[in-house]
Order: structure tokens, then C-alpha cells, then sequence
């Protein structure tokens, strides 16, 4: 394949927006972007958005994003209704076709303006399970409840990858929950849903992030270290949940095989785990050990925007490779219920 | 920070809803099994793998093929998972505090997603046996079971 | 360089007010396996789902791609959801097409759909939103005024809407999956029908329909183990400008003049009208058929409603538009573009049927979207570009 | 066989939806809002193409930058594009038929859209000067705005 870097990434704190509308957060974030990418807006040739209408309960929130952009003269562009990680890949692929050599991605979403574990609630089979309104935590409880009876993990599993979470993120200004504290202290706390607690579930949370990808001698010319992808894949799993494993994540695991995930080492991982016992799916799915450093940034749990958490997973991931931190790093989406559909990206420095 | 030089407790909020009854086609296997429901009976389909599925997909999870071996499923099974709903939302099928859980029925391989009435968490654990409890008035739809209830 | 790929599987529902037979899972699948049949494949011969359809709330599902996995056998594959508003079935057969030119896949299924009947197009286009006029009485009030500046501008005189509403409906009789069959359609029962935005009459407006299309793209290698003859894919070509933009000419917009010329470019497309021997593009309401001959420059400026006048763009014209019966005689929204790739197809492969245009070996399939702002365009050919 | 025809299979199903969302508009056009209670339309101009937005948005959608700052214009302005609607729907404001027009306020180079009345339909005509009606009761909303009526004396 050719080879594509990521060469610049941006994004917004996750907050809790109170007066900004969604094109007013991304705005910001497309511009340092672009700027920090070196590359004139006119040589990006493709640009490739995900969001989701459900979100903000409008149709075609994401034609509001095209006004941040800038799109003029006319520009190819496209939108996936997925996590922006989606339209990364989509980017990608693009850039395939060696006609082009930069595209822009970004992803945003206002989660918190709706009941968000409500309103996820329409993402479940339409005739089966929406109509019971189980909402997001629910479903991903039924999941964590699952993992432990299998035996493996326990509930101080998932305080303990809750307390690295909100420690690392201390040291992240984009993220929404932070804070110093031990497993221990954690398990105190009442369940919010059994067997999560509020720690073990993220909140909702509003913001933006954009990637400027570019291929081969461009990337070269313009990062001083291009963070290369050496592989990218993403897969998807059968929808109804009593139906298959919730205990494992198989789409990950062939996701990261075909993506080269496991040939070598990785340096860290940033995983896009909105619930802590999900965390330790994909640990063991991805067969990651203590060599591998799991989301520095503090991952979903400490900062969730809706549509935008896969971005930046990939986004955090090549910035500390981009800064030298790390050589070898992968980077997971996650869609729909219980970790049903997946994405990995292998990303390295030059 | 904002763009403009309005202060953010100058800007507007406003409720906005979003409410719709949609109407459904279902199809003729979800069909066969809403109208097994209100007849007070349940069936799953088997699948090309020899599992039976309850509720029936109509499409083999696994393939994508075609199912259409239906299969007599009882209406009383064995909790696989569960969590606890302290505080119902108004759409929710029970007014008190219940469990969702997942249920394998009696004759299926594979768990149905519905709510368990029980007095308190504790009485709800994964390997419980519970049973349907039927509506009366039943309409050909997933809450033509109510719920189920834990039987030991 | 991009790998050369080609169309080898179309699938159509039979498209209708309601299909009530079908779940949506039931809609997308009898398209996909009737691509899948045309194509001599199965869904294990598959490598990657891309589905596309416009907003969810059409349905009240939200990434119904989620819960179509199983439907469409994509266990264990890659599965992409586009939404690009109305151009959402071109910009996902691009998508598509865009996974196989990158070297990724071999055989690709992409499939868009619209249920439309499962709420209502009116509400779910437009659900009143705080601090707004709740004036734009769906898609067609919001497109009516650019319809008007159209007539005002070039001159057109009255029976041009008419008349393609009339057109569309006649080719449509010769399409069995349109959804709209009129046979006793006539200019005098357009012009009876009710004026609901005007200058557009009921019978100038698309319906609203529950639909489904599916293609299956492959590579060369692939392609060449298909049993039926494929459409090569000379070019595809996507545009968008921004909706708010002060400006913006909405009657021919620069992002659709740009996507021709890309487009044409690519398939070494010099003159449009004389190089194409058919094209299916996007007309929801009747006048979008002269407006788009000259956006898509089939017509000068100003002239694209004579060629409507001395029937060029009939059946048996020099350059006929929309022989399927277009969107006016079925409109699954979401699928609705991807249609007119798949028709497209079908013309360069001589497997139009009773619609075939004799001799067809280059088509063009057009859709657009949003406020006119987002257009997908591709070039299919009988011969290997 | 019973003589009672068997109960006929399940073929639909409701589904009712109901979900409620804190909406705001945002900054820029909030300020825009707040100033129509006062009677005032507030617009804003592109550092770069000079293109005037009403209402303001708080960036350019042709360039893609940040706009600051706004400034007023009358409430006059011309039509640049119209309807006539016949089809009841909705949550519609007003009887059918009336026109839904695109209008630019003057100095504006961006229309808004809102309803035309005080005169017949039929005489509505692209670059006809309107003015805006305001209502008793101003609100931080676009129904602020009544309607736009003809300003010409031959039109009204």
C-alpha cells in the first residue's frame, strides 16, 4: 500500500458545552489542524467527516459542519454517520489512489445536549430491543456482568483500569475527568448500574478533532517525524447480543491481525473503551501486555465525545509518536453495542 | 472559547423534542414470532450451525443464509446476565425497580434481552431460573411478555 | 495508480409507497442478493459492506448499519455507513468503488436504502427546530424558489416541467421496479394536479418510497470471472460546497459544474452530449431535469429546457435522460442516487431491458443532495477505460 | 375447521419515539436572536471576501474562518427567491397558500428565509423591496419577524 502519515492532529477539550453550537467547537479545531500541518488548505484534496444526527436530534448536522471548512472553490468531501476513526479510514483509502496526496478528517458531536445512554438506546434492533428501552449503560453492564462470571477479570479490574485512567488524564487539558485515586478508593462507590460504577461508565461529553493525513514524499516534506500507518482495518460482528460472545471481542482480533497489529512490538495503545471492563476485551482480544502503555491520555473514560473518542484515540496515539515519546503505537475505534464493531490502526514513526 | 462577543450566559437554550411513532413492517419471520407471542408462544429458528436462536433473526448471524427451521422454545430459561435498574425511565416495561437481563430459554442456544421483575438485586443472579410472566392483553409485540420472574 | 473496477452485480427492489412484506432487514437483502445473483456470487465471496442512506430519522434507527450486519452476511468483514444527504447512494457506490481503486478489495458489496414509509418525509427532513421559522414545507418548498429563479432566469416556458413529469413516467412503465406506474400519465393530468410549492405540481414531484439498491464492485480479476458483462468504471468524481454560503448560485452550482468537469475529465469526456449515450441523474421534481442538463453541460446556459422541448432527452432522443423513469417514479431517498448508478450500469451492459437505449456504451449516473451542495457523479463504460 | 377465521399473523408494529434535547443555537447566532427583541438585525462581514452574513454564524462558510464582531442593518431588504405553499404539514405556521420567500437584507449578501404577505400571491415577485413586521411581543426567535410586506406602493 502507499504509504500515508498522519501529520498534524487538533482537537477540543471535552466539555460539557453550555454555549457553543457544534460547527462553533469544530471551527477551531479544523483551523490548528490544517495550520499545523504545514499543507495549503488547496492542496488538501479530500475531506472526510463523521457525526451523527441522532446526536444533537437533527437531520443533517454533519452540512453544518461543512460551513467550518472552508469549502470553497467546491471540494471532495464525503461523511460517514460513524465514529470520525471511520472517515479516517475512509481518507486512507482514498489517498490509495495516489491522484492526491493530503486529506483533511474530522469528527464532532454535542453528546450531552440529549439523554446520550437514552438515545443509544436506537442503535439496538429495532423490533426486539429498542422497543424495552434498555439504555447504553444497561447493555454494557449486561456485558461487564458477563466478563466477570467468566472468571477472569474481577470488579477491581475495573477500578484499577478506571484509577490509571483518571490519573494519566491529569496530566491531558482536553479531558473531562481526571483526578488522583486508587482502586480502592473507587470500589467504595455505589454501582450505577451493576456491576459498573459511575467510574467504570464515561460521561457525556461535547467536542472536535481533526487529522491531516498525507502520503509519501508530502508527509516527508512537512512533519518532521511522520507518524506512518502501517496498517489499518476494521471489522464488524453479528448485532443481536444474546447471540454471541460478549466475553471476547473477536472483530477486534481479526481487525488487528489483517491491520499487522500483532507482529511486533507496540510501544502504546490507545483504546477506545467507553466502559472499564471493555478495556480488558481488548487487552486480551489484542494480546497486549505490560510492555504496551494503555490510553496516557486517559482514554474514553476520562473524555467521551460522542463520534469523536475513535479520532482522537488515533490522534493521541500519533502525537506522542509524533513527539518522540513512543515508536510503535496502535490505535482502536469501537461502534455500536458492546464493542460490536471495531477498528485498528498501527502507526509508527519514521 | 467563543467566536463571538456574546458571554455564555447570553446564549439561548431551548428544549427541542424529537417524537415520532414509527410503523414498523416486520416482516415474516419477526412476524411469526410476534404472532407466536400473542398466542402466548415462543419459537426460535435454527441456524446453519445447529444453534437454535431466540428471538428468531431472520438471517443467520453468522452466514447472512436464509433461516427458516422454526423451532418450539419454552417460555422459562436460565439468567446468563444481568444488571439492575434502580430507577425505571417511563418507557421502561416495569414502574418498579427491575433487572434486565439475559435470558436463555429452555430449547434456545442463545439469550433474549428482557426485563426480570424481582423485589430487590439480590434475589437476581446469573444461572436463576425464571418464567415468562404473559400480559393478558396481548397485541403481537416484544412486551407481550412483560417480564420474566426468577422461579426456584 | 487506481485499480480499474468495474460494476458486476446490480440489485433492485421493487420499489413502493410500502413495502409492508419486508422488514428493513428484508429491504436491503432482496436487493443485495438479487446484485449478488447477477454477480454468480454469494455473500462469502464478499469482502467489505458499504451502506449508505440519508438521515435516520426516517426510520427512527440510528446507524441501522449496526443491526443490518447480519442481514447483509457482513459477519467478521469491514462495513461502512455513508450519509451525504440525497447524494448518499452515489457518494456510497463511490465509497464503494473507492475500497477496490485503492487496492484494498477484491469484491465489494454496497447497498443504500430508504424506508421511508416507517415515518414521514415531511417531519423527518425537517422536525421544528427552537428559534426557527417552521416554513421550509419540506424538500419541495425549500427547492421551489430555485425552480422559479430557473424559469425567471432562462425563459422556459410552462409545459417544460410538464413535460419531463410526463417523460419519466412513460420510461417508468418500462421499469419494473419504479415505483410509480401510470399509464394513462398525461400533460393535461400533470398540469390538473395539484400546485403544492409553486411553480411544482403534485405530478412534478417525486413520491416517497420504501427501496432498496445494491452493486457489487470488483477488480479486474474479479471482473473477469463474472458471468454477465461488466460496466467498467472510467471515472467517478464527488463535490461539495457549503450550504451557507454568501453568494452561492443554487440554480447551477459551482460544486456540480466542477464535478462534470472532473468527471469528464477523467473518462476523456470532451463533449458531453455527443460522448454520453445516456445518463440517469437525480430529478426529484421535474424542473431539475433542464437545470441539470446545463449544470452538467448537455445545454448552454439558459437552454437546457429546449432540449426537454424537441425530446432529445426522450427514450429515442440523442441523449436520453432518466430512461428507468428517474426519481420521479421512485424515490427511496437514501438509495435514490445509488439507482442511478445502478441504471447506469445497466445501460452499458445492455441489461436495461425494456428500457435499454439501443447501443448504450457510455453513461453518466448523477446525484445530488442537501441545499444542491453535494453532488456524486460517475462515468460507466462498456469497454475498459 | 373452525367456522372463526384464524387470527391474522403480525405484520406491524408501532414504535414511539420521544427524545428531548437541550438545543442551543450557539454564540453567534444568539447574539442575533437576543437583538431581534430589540428590533434589531445584527450581521456580521468576512475579513476576507467582505461577504456579509445575516444571520451571523460566527465564521464564513466561503473561507472557513473565525468572524468577530457584528454590526446592524435595517430591516428592510428585497426577495431573491420565493414559493407559493399549498400542502398543509406539520407543525405548519400559517394557512395554505402563502409564500415562503428567500430575503436579503439590504447590505446582506446571504438571504434568510420567512413568509411574504400583506399582498397577493400571485404579484410576489423576485426583487421586490419587503420590510419586516415585528411582533407585539418581541422573542429571541425568528417569528420575531411576523412577516416582510411590500415596501413599494405598486406592490402592496
Amino acid at each position: 500500500m502507499r504509504e500515508v502519515a498522519v501529520v498534524s492532529f487538533a482537537q477540543s477539550p471535552t466539555t460539557v458545552e453550555d454555549a457553543r453550537s457544534e460547527v462553533e467547537i469544530l471551527q477551531p479545531v479544523l483551523h490548528q489542524a490544517v495550520e499545523r500541518s504545514g499543507i495549503a488548505r488547496e492542496q488538501i484534496g479530500f475531506t472526510v467527516s463523521g457525526s451523527c444526527d441522532y446526536l444533537a436530534g437533527q437531520p443533517f448536522a454533519f452540512v453544518m459542519g461543512l460551513e467550518a471548512v472552508g469549502a470553497w472553490p467546491p471540494i471532495r468531501e464525503s461523511h460517514v454517520e460513524m465514529d470520525g476513526a471511520w472517515a479516517l479510514y475512509e481518507a486512507w483509502a482514498r489517498l490509495q489512489h495516489g491522484d492526491i496526496d493530503a486529506a483533511l478528517v474530522y469528527a464532532f458531536g454535542k453528546s450531552s445536549t440529549g439523554d446520550l445512554p437514552k438515545v443509544m438506546t436506537l442503535q439496538l434492533d429495532p423490533y426486539y430491543l429498542a422497543p424495552l428501552w434498555p439504555d447504553a449503560i444497561s447493555v454494557a453492564a449486561l456485558q461487564a456482568r458477563a466478563l466477570l462470571d467468566a472468571g477472569a477479570h474481577t470488579e477491581r479490574d475495573m477500578a484499577e483500569v478506571a484509577a490509571r485512567s483518571r490519573r494519566d488524564a491529569a496530566s491531558n487539558p482536553n479531558a473531562q475527568v481526571s483526578g488522583d485515586t486508587s482502586a480502592d478508593a473507587l470500589l467504595q462507590e455505589p454501582y450505577v448500574s451493576t456491576p459498573l460504577r459511575a467510574h467504570d461508565c464515561p460521561s457525556a461529553g461535547d467536542g472536535s478533532a481533526a487529522v491531516v493525513l498525507a502520503a509519501g514524499a508530502l508527509a516527508r516534506e512537512v512533519a518532521e517525524r511522520p507518524v506512518w500507518i502501517r496498517g489499518i482495518d476494521h471489522r464488524i460482528e453479528p448485532h443481536a447480543l444474546g447471540a454471541r460472545d460478549l466475553t471476547t471481542s473477536a472483530s477486534t482480533r481479526i481487525a488487528a491481525a489483517a491491520a499487522g497489529a500483532s507482529s511486533d512490538k507496540i510501544d502504546l495503545a490507545e483504546l477506545y473503551a467507553p466502559f472499564s471492563h471493555q478495556e480488558l476485551i481488548l487487552r486480551d482480544a489484542l494480546g497486549l501486555n505490560g510492555q504496551t502503555a494503555i490510553n496516557p491520555s486517559g482514554g474514553a473514560l476520562t473524555a467521551n465525545p460522542m463520534m469523536v473518542a475513535g479520532l482522537i484515540r488515533i490522534g493521541e496515539a500519533a502525537s506522542r509518536i509524533a513527539r518522540g515519546e513512543a515508536d510503535r503505537g496502535l490505535a482502536h475505534a469501537t461502534s455500536g453495542p458492546c464493542l460490536q464493531q471495531n477498528l485498528v490502526c498501527v502507526l509508527e514513526g519514521e | 472559547m467563543p467566536s463571538s462577543g456574546a458571554a455564555p450566559g447570553d446564549v439561548l437554550t431551548a428544549e427541542h423534542v424529537l417524537e415520532y411513532t414509527y410503523t414498523r413492517s416486520v416482516g415474516p419471520v419477526i412476524g411469526r414470532f410476534f404472532t407466536g407471542l400473542r398466542e402466548q408462544r415462543i419459537e426460535g429458528i435454527r441456524a446453519r450451525d445447529g444453534r437454535v436462536i431466540c428471538p428468531p433473526t431472520e438471517y443467520d448471524p453468522a452466514t447472512g443464509e436464509q433461516l427458516d427451521d422454526w423451532v418450539p422454545v419454552a417460555d422459562a430459561g436460565e439468567i446468563t446476565s444481568w444488571t439492575w435498574v434502580a430507577e425505571p425511565r417511563p418507557e421502561h416495561p416495569l414502574a418498579e425497580p427491575f433487572a434486565w437481563a439475559l435470558i436463555r430459554l429452555d430449547g434456545s442456544d442463545t439469550a433474549m434481552l428482557h426485563a426480570v421483575g424481582a423485589r430487590a438485586p439480590d434475589a437476581v443472579r446469573t444461572g436463576a431460573r425464571v418464567r415468562a410472566r404473559w400480559r393478558a392483553e396481548r397485541r403481537g409485540h416484544i412486551t407481550d411478555i412483560e417480564c420474566f420472574e426468577v422461579v426456584e | 495508480m487506481a485499480q480499474r473496477t468495474a460494476v458486476i452485480g446490480v440489485g433492485q427492489t421493487k420499489h413502493d409507497t410500502k413495502r409492508d412484506d419486508v422488514s428493513m432487514a428484508g429491504l436491503v437483502r432482496e436487493a443485495a442478493l438479487r446484485a449478488l445473483e447477477d454477480a454468480g456470487l454469494s455473500f462469502a465471496d464478499i469482502d467489505a459492506v458499504v451502506l449508505g442512506k440519508a438521515p435516520d430519522m426516517f426510520e427512527g434507527v440510528m446507524m441501522p448499519e449496526l443491526y443490518l450486519a447480519d442481514a447483509l452476511g457482513a459477519n467478521g468483514k469491514p462495513m461502512l455507513r455513508v450519509h451525504t444527504a440525497g447524494s448518499v447512494g452515489g457518494s456510497t457506490a463511490i465509497v464503494a468503488a473507492s475500497l477496490v481503486q485503492a487496492g484494498i478489495h477484491e469484491r465489494v458489496l454496497t447497498v443504500a436504502f430508504e424506508k421511508q414509509s416507517e415515518s414521514d418525509a415531511m417531519w423527518a427532513l425537517a422536525p421544528k427546530i427552537p428559534f426557527q421559522m417552521p416554513l421550509v414545507a419540506g424538500a419541495g418548498g425549500y427547492f421551489a424558489p430555485h425552480i422559479r429563479e430557473y424559469i425567471r432566469r432562462s425563459g422556459a416556458p410552462d409545459h417544460i416541467g410538464m413535460k419531463v413529469a410526463v417523460k419519466d413516467r412513460l420510461n417508468a412503465l418500462r421499469n419494473p421496479f419504479a415505483h410509480l406506474h401510470m399509464p394513462d400519465i398525461s400533460l393535461r393530468m400533470v398540469e390538473e394536479s395539484l400546485m403544492l410549492w409553486d411553480p411544482i405540481r403534485y405530478l412534478e414531484s417525486c413520491p416517497s418510497s420504501d427501496g432498496a439498491c445494491a452493486l457489487v464492485l470488483a477488480s479486474e480479476k474479479a471482473a473477469s470471472a463474472a458471468p454477465n458483462p461488466p460496466a467498467w468504471i472510467h471515472a467517478t468524481a464527488v463535490r461539495s460546497e457549503p450550504i451557507g454560503m454568501a453568494g452561492r448560485d443554487e440554480v447551477d452550482p459551482q460544486a456540480g459544474r466542477d464535478c462534470a468537469a472532473d468527471v469528464y475529465a477523467q473518462a476523456g469526456i470532451s463533449d458531453p452530449r455527443a460522448q454520453i449515450d445516456v445518463a440517469e441523474i437525480y430529478v426529484p421534481f421535474s424542473w431539475y431535469e433542464p437545470m441539470w442538463l446545463e449544470n452538467l453541460g448537455f445545454a448552454d446556459v439558459g437552454s437546457g429546457w429546449k432540449l426537454v422541448d424537441d425530446d432529445s432527452t426522450a427514450l429515442d432522443g440523442d441523449i436520453p435522460i432518466n430512461a428507468s423513469g428517474g426519481v420521479l417514479s421512485s424515490n427511496p431517498i437514501g438509495a435514490s442516487g445509488m439507482i442511478r448508478f445502478a441504471e447506469a450500469a445497466l445501460q452499458v451492459r445492455g441489461m436495461a431491458g425494456e428500457h435499454q437505449v439501443d447501443g448504450a456504451r457510455i453513461a453518466l449516473g448523477h446525484a445530488y443532495g442537501g441545499g444542491s451542495q453535494f453532488f456524486a457523479m460517475a462515468i460507466v463504460g462498456r469497454e475498459r477505460p | 375447521m373452525s367456522e372463526a377465521a384464524a387470527p391474522e399473523s403480525v405484520t406491524m408494529m408501532d414504535a414511539p419515539i420521544r427524545l428531548t434535547y437541550s438545543y442551543t443555537p450557539g454564540v453567534a447566532q444568539s447574539e442575533f436572536l437576543r437583538a431581534l427583541t430589540e428590533r434589531r438585525i445584527l450581521g456580521q462581514r468576512c475579513s476576507t471576501c467582505e461577504q456579509v452574513y445575516v444571520p451571523p454564524r460566527g465564521m464564513c462558510a466561503r473561507d472557513g474562518i473565525a468572524l468577530e464582531g457584528t454590526f446592524e442593518l435595517p430591516d428592510t431588504g428585497v426577495v431573491s427567491g420565493f414559493c407559493i405553499v399549498n400542502i398543509p404539514f406539520a407543525g405548519q405556521a400559517v394557512e395554505c397558500p402563502y409564500v415562503s420567500a428567500s430575503i436579503t437584507f439590504d447590505g446582506a449578501d446571504i438571504p434568510i428565509f420567512h413568509l411574504v404577505q400583506e399582498i397577493d400571491p400571485a404579484a410576489v415577485h423576485v426583487g421586490m423591496r419587503v420590510q419586516a413586521v415585528w411582533s407585539e411581543e418581541p422573542q429571541p426567535s425568528m417569528q420575531t419577524i411576523r412577516y416582510f410586506r411590500p415596501l413599494e406602493a405598486a406592490d402592496a
